[in-house]
C-alpha cells in the first residue's frame, strides 16, 4: 500500500508543478493568485501524504491545518488588497 | 481486503477531480472561468482524498486514530468553510479591477 | 440603516464594535463548543492537559465570544443547527453531480465550443444574513457558479460557466436553506 | 551617504560570506557539534526533561538563552518598526470623514476643522472607500475563535507534536489579522487595541526572562528549570518539562504581540485610524 501511496503523492507532485504554471505566467496578479491558491489546497493533501509515508501521521495532521489556515488568510488578504476601485458594479445595478 | 479497494477508490477519483482541476486551470478561457475548476475541483478532491486517508488509518482501531481521522475530516470542514469563501473574495477583487468576464466568440486571455 | 431617529424613542449609542449582547449563554455554549473541539484537537485526557484546555477555552470564550454567537441563545438556534444538518447531504450529492459535470467540460477536447459563460441575477427571498451566507457559499461550492456579489436588497449575481450549470437557480437550493433556517 | 552605506554593507557581507567557507560542509558527520552535542541531546531528552519531541527541549532548555534572545529579536523588530512608522495622533491631519450613526448623513471635516456635536453620535469613515463583503465577514466570524483555539493548543502541546511557542503564536496574531482584513482595520483595534499589543511583546520577553530569574533566586543557574520544583510538584525532572511550557506561553505572547503590532503599524501607515 506503501508504493501506492508515494505514486499518488508523486502524481500530486507533477499537479503542484503545472499548476505552478499560471502562478509564474498568468497573465494577470489575479491568475497568479488562482494559482497559487490551487497549489495550496494540493499542498494540504500531500503533507498527509507525507505523514502516512513517514509513519507521524498524527503530527503532520497538525501541520497540514496550519498550513490550511495560514494559506487562506494569505490568500484573503492578498485579494483584500486589491478591492480599492469600483470596477464592473455600476454596470451591473 | 475490502477496505484497500474502497481506499484505492476514493484515492484515484479524488487524484482525478485533481487532474481534472490542474487541466482547466491551464485550458480555460479567461479568469473567472478558470475559477471554476480551480477553486471547486480541488475542494471535491480533496474531501475524497482524504475521506480515503482517514478510512485507511483507522486500522487498527485505537482512540488515536479515531482522533486523528476526526481531524482528518477537521481539515475538510476547514476547506469546505474556506475555498468557496477565498474564491468568493478573488472573484470581487476581479470584479472591482474591472476584468471583463470572456463571452462565446472573444479571443482567449 | 433606515432608522427614524424619531420613531425610536430609545437611542443605540452603544460603539460599533459591541455588536454582540454578551450573556452567560452565549460564554457557555462557547466554552462548551470550544472544548469539544480541544479534546478532538489534544487527544490526551491527563488532568493537566484537561486543564490547559479548560484554560485555554476559558480565554478564547472570553475573548471572542460574541464574534461565534452574536445574540443571545434560543431554541431557534439549535434547531437552526440541525436544520443545517439536516440540508448538508443533499449538498454534497448536488456538488458531487456538478463537479462531475465540470470535470467532463475540462477533460472534453472541444471545451471552448461547450462553455457559455453568462453572468445571471436574481433577487433571493432569505431574510437573515446567516441563510444568505450560506445560500451564496453553497452557490460557490457547487462547480459551475461562483457567487460574485451579494448587495445589500439580496441580489445575487451569480457567474455560470454555462446555461446547464445555471438553470436551476434559485430554485431547490433556496427552498431548502429557507426550510433549514426556519423561513418558510 | 547613500554609497557609503553601499560600501559598508557590501564589505559586512563579503566577511560573511568569507567566514562561512570555515563552517564544516552541510550534514557532515564529522563536524564538532554532531559528534558531541546532538547525540546526548538525542538520548538524553527523555530521561532529563520528560519531553518526548527533542526539537522543543533543545529549544527550550538547553538553549534557552538562544531563544530568550530570538524573543527579544522579535521584540526590537516591533518596537523598530513602531518608532520609524508611527506618527502620534495630530489634531488636524488632513480632512476627515464622519457618519452620523443614526441618520447616516456623511460629513466632511475640513483640514484643521472641529467638531462641536457630541462626538459619540458619530463614527469615523475610511477615505480610502473599502468594500463591506459581508459573506467573507461571517464565515471569518465563524473561524476566528476556532483559530485562537488551535493556536493555544499547539503552544500547550509543544511538548508532544511540533509547536510551541513561535509556531502558535503566529496562528494567534494570524486570527487577528484575519479579523481585521475580513472586517477593517478599526474592528480589530476595537478588540486587540495598540496599548494591548504593544503591552504584550515586552511581557512575553518578560516572562520568559522572569522564569530565568525565578530559577536564580530559588538558588540555581539562569534558565535551570529544575528550581521550579520548589514551587511545582512533580520533581526536578517534570519541572523542567513545566519550565519549558512556561517559557513556550512567554514566547507565544511575544511573537502574537509584535505580528499585531507590526501589522497595524504598516496597514495604517502608523496613523491606526484607517488601512485594509
Amino acid at each position: 500500500m506503501d508504493d501506492f501511496f508515494l505514486g499518488c503523492s508523486l502524481f500530486l507532485g507533477g499537479l503542484i508543478m503545472l499548476s505552478l504554471y499560471r502562478g509564474i505566467f498568468g497573465p494577470t496578479v489575479l491568475d497568479r493568485m488562482i494559482g497559487v491558491n490551487a497549489i495550496g489546497t494540493k499542498t494540504t493533501v500531500l503533507l498527509i501524504f507525507i505523514g502516512l509515508l513517514y509513519h507521524r501521521l498524527d503530527m503532520f495532521v497538525d501541520i497540514a491545518l496550519a498550513y490550511a489556515l495560514l494559506n487562506f488568510i494569505a490568500v484573503l488578504a492578498a485579494a483584500r488588497y486589491f478591492q480599492k476601485r469600483k470596477g464592473l458594479y455600476e454596470r451591473l445595478y | 481486503m475490502v477496505i484497500d479497494l474502497i481506499v484505492a477508490f476514493c484515492l484515484v477519483v479524488g487524484l482525478i477531480f485533481f487532474a481534472g482541476g490542474t487541466l482547466g486551470l491551464l485550458r480555460f478561457p479567461d479568469f473567472y472561468s478558470r475559477l471554476h475548476p480551480a477553486g471547486k475541483l480541488d475542494t471535491m478532491g480533496s474531501f475524497l482524498v482524504l475521506l480515503g486517508l482517514a478510512i485507511h488509518q483507522l486500522f487498527p482501531l485505537t482512540l488515536g486514530t479515531v482522533l486523528t481521522g476526526l481531524k482528518l475530516m477537521l481539515i475538510v470542514v476547514f476547506v469546505f468553510l474556506a475555498s468557496p469563501t477565498a474564491t468568493h473574495a478573488i472573484v470581487d477583487a476581479g470584479f472591482r479591477a474591472g476584468l471583463e468576464p470572456w463571452r462565446k466568440g472573444d479571443p482567449r486571455r | 440603516m433606515k432608522k427614524d431617529a424619531a420613531q425610536q424613542p430609545k437611542l443605540d449609542l452603544s460603539p460599533p464594535h459591541q455588536e454582540g449582547k454578551r450573556s452567560g449563554s452565549v460564554y457557555g455554549a462557547t466554552f462548551i463548543l470550544m472544548m469539544g473541539v480541544w479534546v478532538l484537537l489534544s487527544g490526551k485526557f491527563d488532568p493537566f492537559h484537561l486543564a490547559l484546555g479548560v484554560l485555554s477555552s476559558a480565554l478564547v470564550s472570553y475573548f471572542s465570544a460574541d464574534l461565534l454567537f452574536s445574540e443571545p441563545l434560543t431554541g431557534k438556534t439549535i434547531r437552526t443547527a440541525f436544520g443545517f444538518l439536516r440540508y448538508l447531504p443533499w449538498l454534497l450529492y448536488q456538488i458531487l453531480l456538478s463537479a462531475l459535470h465540470v470535470l467532463y467540460l475540462s477533460f472534453h477536447p472541444r471545451m471552448m465550443e461547450l462553455i457559455d459563460p453568462q453572468v445571471l441575477r436574481f433577487r433571493s427571498r432569505l431574510k437573515s444574513d446567516l441563510a444568505q451566507v450560506t445560500f451564496a457559499n453553497s452557490i460557490t461550492l457547487t462547480p459551475g457558479t461562483i457567487t460574485i456579489y451579494v448587495n445589500f436588497h439580496r441580489d445575487f449575481s451569480v457567474h455560470a460557466i454555462d446555461r446547464f450549470s445555471g438553470e436551476d437557480l434559485p430554485g431547490e437550493m433556496e427552498r431548502r436553506i429557507a426550510r433549514a433556517f426556519g423561513e418558510e | 551617504m547613500k554609497t557609503l552605506g553601499l560600501i559598508i554593507v557590501g564589505l559586512v557581507g563579503a566577511g560573511l560570506v568569507y567566514a562561512t567557507i570555515d563552517f564544516p560542509p552541510f550534514g557532515d558527520p564529522k563536524s564538532p557539534a554532531s559528534l558531541h552535542v546532538s547525540p546526548r541531546y538525542l538520548e538524553k531528552t527523555v530521561e532529563e526533561t520528560a519531553v518526548p519531541n527533542a526539537v522543543t527541549s533543545v529549544l527550550g532548555d538547553y538553549r534557552g538563552f538562544d531563544t530568550m534572545f530570538e524573543t527579544t529579536v522579535i521584540f526590537c523588530a516591533g518596537v523598530a518598526c513602531f518608532l520609524l512608522l508611527r506618527i502620534p495622533r495630530r489634531r488636524s491631519s488632513g480632512p476627515r470623514q464622519y457618519r452620523h450613526r443614526l441618520t447616516g448623513l456623511t460629513f466632511r471635516i475640513k483640514e484643521g476643522g472641529e467638531i462641536f456635536l457630541p462626538l459619540r453620535e458619530f463614527e469615523p469613515v475610511d477615505s480610502i472607500w473599502t468594500p463591506h463583503d459581508f459573506i467573507i465577514e461571517k464565515v471569518c466570524r465563524y473561524l476566528i475563535p476556532f483559530i485562537q483555539l488551535f493556536g493555544l493548543y499547539v503552544i500547550a502541546h509543544g511538548h508532544h507534536s511540533p509547536g510551541g511557542g513561535f509556531q502558535g503564536g503566529v496562528i494567534l496574531g494570524a486570527s487577528i489579522i484575519l479579523l481585521s482584513v475580513s472586517h477593517n482595520l478599526r474592528t480589530a483595534l476595537n478588540r486587540m487595541g495598540e496599548k494591548i499589543s504593544a503591552l504584550f511583546s515586552p511581557v512575553g520577553v518578560f516572562i520568559f526572562a522572569g522564569t530565568g530569574a525565578l530559577c536564580l533566586v530559588l538558588g540555581y543557574r539562569f534558565l535551570d528549570y529544575q528550581a521550579l520544583a520548589a514551587l511545582l510538584p512533580g520533581g526536578p525532572i517534570m519541572a523542567r518539562s513545566h519550565g519549558i511550557l512556561l517559557v513556550e506561553v512567554g514566547v507565544g505572547m511575544a511573537v502574537m504581540g509584535t505580528m499585531v503590532w507590526i501589522f497595524k503599524n504598516l496597514a495604517s501607515r502608523g496613523r491606526y485610524d484607517e488601512g485594509l
